[in-house]
């Protein structure tokens, strides 16, 4: 079980990373949700993995490792709040930027722009 | 007050949540008034404590009567207390800067600021790694919703860069986490720095990934090379007193390093003693060199200040590299100095910048100035202080960060970046100021807006920093050597902190 | 502490005084000014005597002990002969600039920097700490920066300005480097030990290079050739400040370092091949350039470069004679170079221009003026009876004795005459060219003689060119013996200071010079067309050349990398990432640890596999954005599964209702972005992020592997063992959420709220793209409100809010708590919000979001301030067993009202992200409509 | 018996929810995969049902719960997506 | 304000908290009592007038038959579904409706998407048609009288609408 | 645990696990949008609350009471489930999905889009507007 929860874990990286990697900020946004999916998992796996053992008293005779799954909660809120500003932002680079990559369509940095002896005289 | 500890996080966290409430989340002016009572209080409070902490040795204050490392610890020790602060003199002189006027453009100026605070505040002081998490999330996304205020393409599009960026942070924060975690089950730094001693073979190989992720994560906040792109732009774009209170930014991801790096896979990690150090070397010295060639290349006041926010994370990430006490020492001397007076720069340079019309703070030709005298004054203190020129605190980083080098190796990399720094430094500011004063076409412009009290009291307050660090860089230097000591030392007192643990 | 300490700082304060004085009338201003520095030289003076006797004077307080800095001063011989030429010369040069500026120039500012430089200048010299020296050092650049570009406007006083800075800054960063390994090497940074430990420093490994950081700094400062160029540039600054800083004081602070230093560090083979060479290359350079200038400040700035040449020969050729030599050209020269410049200013501020080609017969005009430069002008040349000639005649006779280049050593001798004619020539110019050969050309002004008092500074130097060099022992025989004592540390070697030595071959050399210098100035036309063969190169343009094409190089280094791209951004930061975790794991031998696996079951492989193809359906379809969605909430409802399946209830339950907000935010903002991505990635960049996301998902895959099958002891246990004794609650995960690690939760509600915050002000004046169709085209559905899902919706919402309550209430003991509950109100709430619009529940629900937020972490605050109280650190949480008759027995705690922060908080935060967006069309798009 | 029975349920749930990602993948219109993704839920609330029957343990209960309820609030928030756009109006 | 604003929905609430915690220990009864008072209190604004259930009996009778009809529907669906698609008739119907609340009409449309073979897909704007799909069609006349005298009526009579 | 009480659940789960498979089985086989609405809709419906049923009673052997929380998961559902099948319906006739060739009035689509009085079959020949 292990290794195909690890495998999954592993795919969801992946598929997170590739989508991150994109231009497009919707895709961006898919791509940390599936992301995030993978860290909760991935945290969550370092309490290791039990069968029937819920972290509550007198509910089972053992009991997983409840301090990974209380992170993991931490987590995925935290991920929610940031998710939902990444996604506001996307919107918001959209009507201000005119594009919805990344990389907005603005006009190269002024850096660029600026005289190239650098104003100095 | 015995709950000394935990005001610098609490005071900024009641006054942010007063301002979300009526009547004071009605009116600006009332907004204002408690912003500025509540950075004289963190700012009191912060004295406080570190004069408590000089004076008595470290506090630990255990949240919830939970003895660490099962419950979060708040631990005040002298790094924590230095870092905290000096975060709160920042702040106070941030405060005073945007009441008077640059809180406008947006809501929530005022309580976003305090919880930034107290993001900031709180991953100084807490002694938990996961805490440090919450704390750098509650830090960075007050940093987003302060990043956009006011508006414009350019912070949307910086926003868009920093936000996405940190978030992928975030992301392998967790997974490092999630590998310390699993290899040394606790997550109280002063426990961890215990049990890493006694990892062994495949289980300190597993750790040693989480460690060098977490590496990753905090060179990212600290724009180590190669992940510093974000910087510039993002500081450049931010209002003035959101990139001020940001200098101290960068300096959390240096003093997680410090922390992380000296505590924990320190020198008594076992296996894992000084892992981080083979990867520092070279990305701080690119640093250094990529910082420098920046700042050469800034054509204005807002992007120079940016790049050589790059230059002191550089240096300060040489001393990390270094491990020794002295250029510990030595990196936290010159992390306050730094810190403060980039903030003043990024300060100064709105104010220049509003008095140069179109020209705005690019170093190209422009209108006379309304208060040349005042904002040269200013332009010129900070200059000398960021190129490292003596009368101002610069140089007495500098040199401790020179003279902290080791080996002959150590010597001739850092000496001649550091010195090239410095020199490129100097040509940029000469450039810089004598366009910006002296390049002018003689035409006063009436609208020009002049600096107000509050604002030059807050440049003020930071630039006179400077000064202050040289006159009492006798104790500045003392106590910056004993915080280093405490933390190379930090096995010997581990025990200390943590109450629950028997040896 | 004695009174040396006040000595640098007087000046200091003195520099106040001007900005004060500014006010009243110039006179006024200069007297007020030069009482400080006067007292200083008095004080200074009074010290004289006992310094003459042997004495030396020392006094330190400890400043910064763990840098080796201390604030410590020392007076002697060489401290004192510099001091009286900074102090004195500097007092000449007040008086003298009180008349030479004009009404429009800024009089305090100028005497403010003059003074300040003076103290720098001071403190240079009077340091007796390395660290110090350079301290100050620094300041004299400072210092100098100002004084040269004090008339901003111009150009090329800026251009100026920056070039010298940029030279003696880059000295002094050397400096400062050969200063720290020297105070490594000795071990102390006292300049007292120091300079008893020359054997010591000789004998190290850094000796080389110590001698050529610190010669660096030195040569960069007193403008030593290939360092020179800077020094005719600052002659853009007026003329008391080239008067003062680039004849008398600043350019000497590297002749200074070298004499401080001799007795540390000369004496060496290394020493002499350096110093000399560049001393002998650096005074006929300047020599030569000297001749062929037109301004008149030109051609003293060279002689100038030419005499500090010489110095500098000097004290490297090695001898105790050639020291004593080069400090006493040091005060001849200062004398007879300030009154120079002094005199060059007046025929400047007098006639209007500087050009030697306009300036002729002067002597009409202004003879007075004109006798006096001819006086000073002849000591330059080393005419007898006058200072300057008897320095050179100790310098010529040196040059005799040198035997260090073999059987080459003759050139020396020969090179020096060389120089000497050349500075006879340049001397003769000054005065022929200036003052006689014909009649003025197209002046500005008619010139005359200055204002009485103008000249009193220029006279006083003038007369000292001819006492010193009449009554040389008399007058400076005290203060050179002490200078050179201090310099060749005590072991000053008998000499003579007298003016006729007889028939000697120096003599001799004097008399070559001096009718050759004449014959040169004569046939001067040849040169000069000589001359006129080579390119003019002017040293300022070369130089903002290439400071110009570094800025240009370094701009497109950084926008070559930096160039704006996120996804650069990400890849360089993931495959930092990548590479430094593979790097560890590749030493990691076997991937499966000893912990025993639990089996596979069909149940979980389906689940993996449809979590896999869904994960990978969502990165082949990440184009159609609403397909993307789709398979990402099959995704979440998976991740949910996995949770339940691994007993974690908790998570997942916040998993699924996380998941729903998200993918409702996620639709509310498809609405306002492209429905499809286009596809703009060429094949290899695919190739290549497959590749490191493939990589990246393989490294954290093994990892999680290993972790999951090693045993691991935790710090959990007491988690399970306290959770009902301790904190009151049997779900163990709720507890650590509100009671063991209670501040992470304040900490991430506090996230929540700023991120609503943040949310609300990205909203705020948002323009949109609101698309009137939807990607193929088709016209928005005109039934804005299904009638089903309104009534159902309707029906729904009190048993959801009771659900919610109910989640809420059993949190602590059972799956669930104020983070899921907060979460199923506000989908509650936002079901209606899109079953009925913002309109319908406008008038219905009046909560404010934002003061929801507010009150959540509030009380959860406060909830944990309440132990304040009772002398418990914060949220240390309270609870109890009650019984009430009808009830029976109930608990109360403290983390209930925790989680009811934690409660509205979610609500607050979750309703003002999703209500303030969904709002943002309504109006639009009911005018729209309108139209429609 | 039981245990026999719950396994082979639990057979026809997968199986169940395999068709219902072909259908997911397939479409062909976006209707139809809503509606795969909405049957979706609805399997998922067995299989958990069926879980917490094969673990003896009500602690799962909440989370079907959870799942019918939630389900759908995001088929019909997808639904008025597709027919106006703008789910908030 | 009313004590009760819905009463109904008050029943709901009472019976659902005893049933989601499957005691009715004395502590509960008072909360569920608590929340059965509080909730439509709270919400009682979000509510739109909808007609009252008049005839409580008929409503029970009514659920009932709805109920033997999902599963009679069912196993007709599951033949249609098993058996060749080529036997499939299937077919939109557009039915005359006469109930005047939402309310009713709502319960209708779920009551036919539930029942033999038909999914309500749209009503009219007018509210006067309910158009169905049908897997099955045969005979449309006797489709639209069995679901309007089946089901309407019935309805009609409920909610006295 | 009793053989009849086990027997019933047995039987319950049999009942819900094959009405679940025949949902989704319908769903994957049905030709149209419009016919496979029907499957989930009311096969899935009913197999699901065949599964809770199995589990209320297992759950009140187990714990010793009478567990019927389950009711309300069934309750949901049937309340939804035919509001999520008539916004899908809407969305497919608003995507003007063709349905199977052999459906019978198909004229009605078109007032069924525009929610107005059904028209004449012969108006569906009409040029569209
Ligand atoms: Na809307
Ligand atoms: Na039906």
């Amino acid at each position: 079980m292990e290794g195909m929860y690890a495998f999954c874990v592993g795919l969801l990286t992946a598929c997170g990373i590739f989508l991150i990697l994109r231009g497009r900020s919707f895709s961006v946004v898919v791509g940390l949700t599936l992301l995030s999916y993978a860290v909760n998992l991935f945290l969550f796996a370092s309490g290791r993995l039990k069968l029937n053992a819920a972290a509550v008293l007198g509910e089972s005779e053992q009991y997983s490792d409840p301090l990974p799954q209380a992170l993991v909660l931490t987590a995925i809120v935290i991920g929610f709040a940031m998710t939902a500003f990444a996604v506001i932002l996307a919107m918001r680079a959209r009507a201000d930027l005119g594009s919805d990559h990344v990389d907005g369509a603005l006009a190269p940095p002024s850096r660029d722009a600026a005289p190239k002896n650098g104003g100095s005289r | 007050m015995q709950h000394l500890s935990i005001f610098p996080i609490l005071i900024p966290l009641f006054f942010g949540v007063i301002m979300l409430l009526p009547p004071v989340s009605r009116q600006l002016k009332a907004q204002r008034i408690c912003s500025v009572i509540a950075g004289f209080c963190v700012f009191v409070a912060a004295i406080l404590l570190f004069t408590q902490v000089s004076s008595q040795g470290v506090i630990v204050y255990a949240l919830g009567g939970w003895q660490p490392p099962f419950g979060i610890a708040l631990v005040a020790d002298p790094l924590s207390v230095l870092m905290v602060s000096v975060t709160a003199f920042l702040a106070f002189a941030v405060i005073l800067y945007s009441v008077a006027g640059q809180d406008k453009g947006g809501a929530y100026f005022h309580p976003l600021l305090m919880f930034q605070v107290m993001g900031i505040n709180g991953a100084f002081m807490t002694g938990d790694i996961f805490n440090l998490f919450v704390f750098f999330e509650i830090l960075l996304i007050a940093s987003y919703a302060l990043l956009i205020h006011a508006g414009g393409k350019q912070k949307t599009q910086a926003a868009m860069h920093y936000v996405i960026l940190n978030l992928v942070g975030s992301s392998l924060f967790l997974f490092g986490l999630g590998i310390l975690y699993g290899t040394l089950g606790t997550l109280n730094m002063a426990d961890m720095a215990i049990k890493v001693g006694s990892l062994q073979g495949e289980t300190a190989t597993l750790a040693k990934t989480g460690a060098l992720l977490l590496l990753v994560v905090f060179g990212l906040k600290a724009a180590m090379l190669p992940m510093h792109f974000w910087l510039p732009k993002t500081y450049a774009s931010a209002t003035a007193p959101v990139a001020a209170l940001f200098a101290i930014m960068t300096k959390v991801g240096i003093y997680s390093i410090f922390r992380v790096y000296t505590v924990i896979f320190g020198e008594q990690a076992g296996e894992l003693a000084n892992i981080a150090t083979p990867w520092l070397w070279p990305m701080a010295l690119l640093t250094i060199a990529i910082g420098s060639i920046g700042v050469i290349a800034s054509p204005s006041i807002r992007i120079l200040s940016a790049n050589l926010v790059i230059v002191s994370s550089g240096s300060l990430l040489v001393c990390a590299a270094i491990n020794s006490i002295e250029s510990t020492a030595a990196a936290l001397y010159y992390l306050v100095h730094s810190t403060l007076a980039s903030a003043g720069l990024f300060l100064l340079a709105d104010l220049i910048s509003r008095q140069r019309g179109k020209a705005e703070d690019r170093f190209v030709h422009s209108r006379l100035m309304k208060q040349p005298k005042l904002l040269g004054f200013g332009f010129a203190i900070s200059a000398l202080a960021l190129i490292g020129m003596p009368p101002l605190s610069g140089f007495v980083g500098k040199i401790m960060i020179l003279q902290a080098t080791q080996s002959i190796a150590e010597t001739l990399w850092i000496w001649p970046l550091l010195l090239i720094g410095s020199l490129v430094t100097l040509v940029a500011f000469s450039r810089a100021g004598t366009t910006l004063f002296w390049r002018h076409n003689g035409n006063e412009v009436d609208e020009a807006e002049i600096a107000k009290p509050a604002e030059i009291l807050a440049v003020g307050l930071l630039l006179l920093a400077s000064p202050l660090l040289v006159i009492f860089g006798g104790s500045m230097a003392e106590f910056t050597l004993h915080a280093a000591n405490y933390l190379h030392d930090i096995q010997r007192s581990a025990y200390d902190l943590l109450p629950g643990v028997t040896r | 502490m004695n009174a040396l300490i006040w000595l640098p700082f007087l000046p200091l304060l003195g520099s106040l005084v001007p900005l004060f004085a500014a006010r009243f009338s110039r006179t006024t201003c200069a007297f007020m000014t030069a009482i400080l520095p006067a007292i200083t030289l008095l004080l200074v003076l009074s010290h004289a005597g006992e310094i003459f006797n042997g004495s030396l004077f020392q006094a330190s307080i400890p400043w910064i002990p763990s840098m080796g800095l201390e604030l410590a001063f020392r007076l002697d011989g060489l401290a004192l002969l510099f001091s009286i030429l900074i102090l004195g010369i500097g007092l000449l040069v007040i008086l003298y600039a009180r008349y030479y500026l004009s009404a429009t120039d800024s009089i305090g500012k100028f005497y403010a920097y003059l003074i300040l430089f003076m103290f720098a200048m001071l403190g240079v010299v009077l340091s007796d700490n390395l660290i110090q020296i350079w301290f100050f050092w620094e300041l004299t650049s400072i210092s100098s920066f100002l004084l040269i570009s004090f008339w901003g406007h111009k150009t090329e006083a800026r251009k100026g300005a920056r070039m010298a800075l940029t030279v003696t800054g880059a000295g002094g960063l050397a400096l400062l480097a050969g200063l720290l390994i020297l105070g490594d090497t000795v071990g102390s940074y006292s300049l007292q030990i120091v300079l008893y430990s020359g054997d010591l420093i000789k004998s190290s490994a850094s000796y080389p290079v110590i001698v050529v950081l610190i010669l660096l700094g030195a040569f960069t400062k007193s403008a030593q050739f290939p360092f020179h160029f800077w020094l005719p540039n600052a002659m853009a600054a007026p003329t008391p400040v080239s008067a003062y800083l680039h004849s008398a004081t600043m350019v000497k602070a590297g002749i200074f370092l070298m004499a401080r230093f001799y007795p540390a560090l000369a004496n060496t083979d290394l020493w002499f091949l350096i110093v000399s060479l560049t001393g002998l290359a650096t005074f006929l350079v300047g020599a030569y350039i000297a001749l062929f200038q037109h301004d008149l400040k030109g051609l003293l700035a060279n002689s100038t470069i030419s005499h500090l040449g010489l110095i500098t020969l000097l004290l490297g050729m090695g001898t105790d004679l050639a020291a004593v030599a080069a400090i006493f050209h040091i005060i001849n020269h200062a004398i007879f170079k300030a009154s120079l410049f002094m005199a060059a200013g007046i025929i400047d501020h007098e006639s209007g221009s500087r050009d030697m080609r306009q300036l002729n017969g002067l002597w009409k005009y202004m003879p007075y003026t004109a006798t006096l430069a001819m006086v000073a002008s002849a000591s330059m040349a080393g005419v007898p009876l006058l200072n300057g000639f008897l320095s050179k005649e100790m310098f010529f006779t040196e040059t005799l004795h040198q035997a260090s280049l073999g059987s080459l050593s003759w050139f020396i001798p020969v090179l020096a005459t060389l120089g000497g004619v050349l500075a006879v020539a340049y001397s003769t110019r000054f005065i022929h060219d200036v003052f006689f050969n014909g009649e003025p050309i197209n002046l500005p002004k008619t010139p005359h003689e200055p204002p009485r008092y103008m000249r009193v500074p220029v006279e006083i130097l003038v007369a000292l060119c001819l006492i010193v060099g009449i009554f040389p022992s008399m007058v400076v025989g005290d203060l050179l013996f002490a200078a050179a004592s201090a310099t060749l540390n005590g072991l000053v070697p008998v000499y003579s200071l007298a003016i006729w030595h007889g028939f000697t071959f120096p003599l001799l050399m004097s008399v070559i010079a001096l009718i050759g210098g004449l014959l040169v100035y004569k046939n001067r036309s040849h040169l000069f067309k000589f001359q006129s063969q080579f390119p003019a190169s002017d040293p300022k343009l070369v130089f903002e050349g290439i400071v110009q094409s570094i800025t240009a190089k370094a701009n497109r280094f950084i926008s070559l990398t930096e160039n704006g791209s996120l996804q650069r951004y990400i890849f360089f930061t993931l495959v930092l990432a990548v590479i430094m975790t593979a790097s560890s794991l590749m030493k990691l031998n076997t991937t499966a640890g000893q912990r025993a696996e639990i089996p596979l079951d069909a149940l979980s492989i389906t689940c993996a596999v449809l979590l896999c193809l869904a994960a990978l359906a969502t990165v082949v379809c990440h184009r159609s954005r609403m397909m993307a969605l789709i398979t990402l909430s099959v995704v979440g409802l998976i991740v949910s599964l996995a949770f339940a399946k691994f007993s974690a209830p908790d998570l997942a339950l916040t998993q699924l209702s996380v998941e729903v907000v998200t993918i409702i935010l996620l639709i509310l903002a498809l609405f306002f972005l492209p429905q499809k991505t286009p596809k703009e990635s060429s094949p290899r960049r695919v190739v290549r992020d497959l590749g490191l996301a493939s990589f990246a998902g393989g490294i954290v895959g093994t990892i999680c592997y290993a972790l999951m099958t090693r045993p691991l002891d935790t710090i959990s246990t007491f988690f399970t063992a306290n959770s009902k004794t301790g904190g009151g609650g049997t779900n163990i995960v709720n507890v650590i959420l509100v009671d063991f690690r209670g501040f992470d939760t304040l900490g991430e509600i506090t996230v929540l709220g700023i991120a609503a915050l943040g949310i609300y002000k990205l909203i705020a004046r948002m323009r949109l793209y609101m698309p009137s169709t939807d990607d193929h085209g088709r016209p928005w559905s005109k039934d804005k409100h299904p009638i089903l899902l309104s009534v159902i919706s309707q029906s729904l919402l009190p048993l959801a809010l009771l659900v919610s309550a109910y989640i809420f209430l059993r949190g602590h003991n059972m799956p669930g708590g104020g983070f899921i509950a907060g979460l199923i109100t506000s989908v509650a709430i936002i079901q209606q919000y899109v079953a009925h619009g913002v309109e319908w529940i406008k008038t219905r629900i009046k909560l404010d979001y934002q003061v929801m937020i507010g009150m959540g972490i509030g009380i959860s605050t406060l909830s944990g301030l309440g132990s304040w109280a009772f002398g418990q650190p914060f949220l240390k949480t309270w609870f109890d067993y009650f019984y009430l008759p009808v009830i029976g027995k109930f608990e109360l705690a403290s983390a209930m009202i925790f989680d009811l922060g934690v409660f509205l908080t979610v609500v607050g935060a979750t309703m003002l992200i999703l209500a303030n967006l969904g709002q943002l069309t309504t109006s639009e798009r009911l005018t729209q409509q309108e139209q429609e | 018996m039981l245990i026999l029975t719950i396994t082979a349920v639990a057979v026809c749930i997968c199986i169940a929810l395999i068709l219902n990602l072909w259908r997911l993948f397939k479409g062909p219109s976006l209707p139809d995969r809503i509606l795969a993704l909405d049957t979706m839920y609805i399997n998922a609330i067995a299989l958990i049902l069926l879980y917490g029957m094969y673990m003896g343990s009500a602690l799962y209960f909440e989370a079907a719960l959870l799942i019918a309820m939630l389900g759908f609030v995001s088929t019909a928030a997808i639904c008025k997506y597709l027919l106006r756009g703008d789910i908030i109006e | 304000m009313k004590l009760l604003p819905m009463p109904f929905h008050s029943l709901l609430l009472f019976s659902v908290w005893l049933l989601l915690n499957n005691s009715i220990s004395a502590g509960h009864i008072v909360l569920a009592l608590f929340f059965a008072l509080s909730i439509p209190w709270l919400i009682s604004d979000m509510h739109e007038k909808h007609p009252r259930i008049k005839k409580p009996w008929l409503a029970v009778r009514y659920s009932f038959m709805v109920i033997k009809d999902i599963i009679t529907a069912n196993l007709e669906v599951a033949l249609l579904i098993i058996g060749p698609v080529k036997k499939l008739t299937p077919g939109f119907v557009a039915i005359p409706i006469n109930l005047d609340s939402d309310l009713g009409i709502t319960v209708l449309a779920s009551t036919v998407s539930l029942t033999p073979g038909t999914v309500s897909a749209e009503v009219s704007e007018d509210k006067a048609w309910l158009y169905i799909h049908t897997l099955h069609l045969e005979d449309e006349v006797a489709l639209i009288d069995l679901i309007k005298q089946r089901y309407e009526a019935p309805i009609k009579e409920i909610f006295q609408c | 645990m009793p053989l009849f009480l086990e027997i019933i659940i047995c039987v319950l789960l049999v009942i819900g696990g094959g009405f679940l498979l025949l949902g989704s089985f319908g769903l994957a086989r049905l030709p149209d949008i419009y016919t496979r609405l029907h499957s989930p809709t009311k096969a899935s419906t009913l197999g699901i609350t065949g599964v809770l049923l199995a589990s209320m009673l297992l759950q009140s052997h187990l714990q010793g009471f009478l567990s019927i929380k389950e009711f309300l998961i069934t309750l949901f559902l049937l309340i939804t489930a035919p509001v999520a099948a008539n916004m899908l319906a809407k969305t497919a006739l608003h995507y003007r999905i063709k349905p199977l060739e052999k459906t019978q009035n198909t004229h009605l689509m078109k007032p069924m889009r525009s929610r107005s009085q059904p028209a004449k079959p012969s108006d569906d020949n009409a040029p569209k507007a």
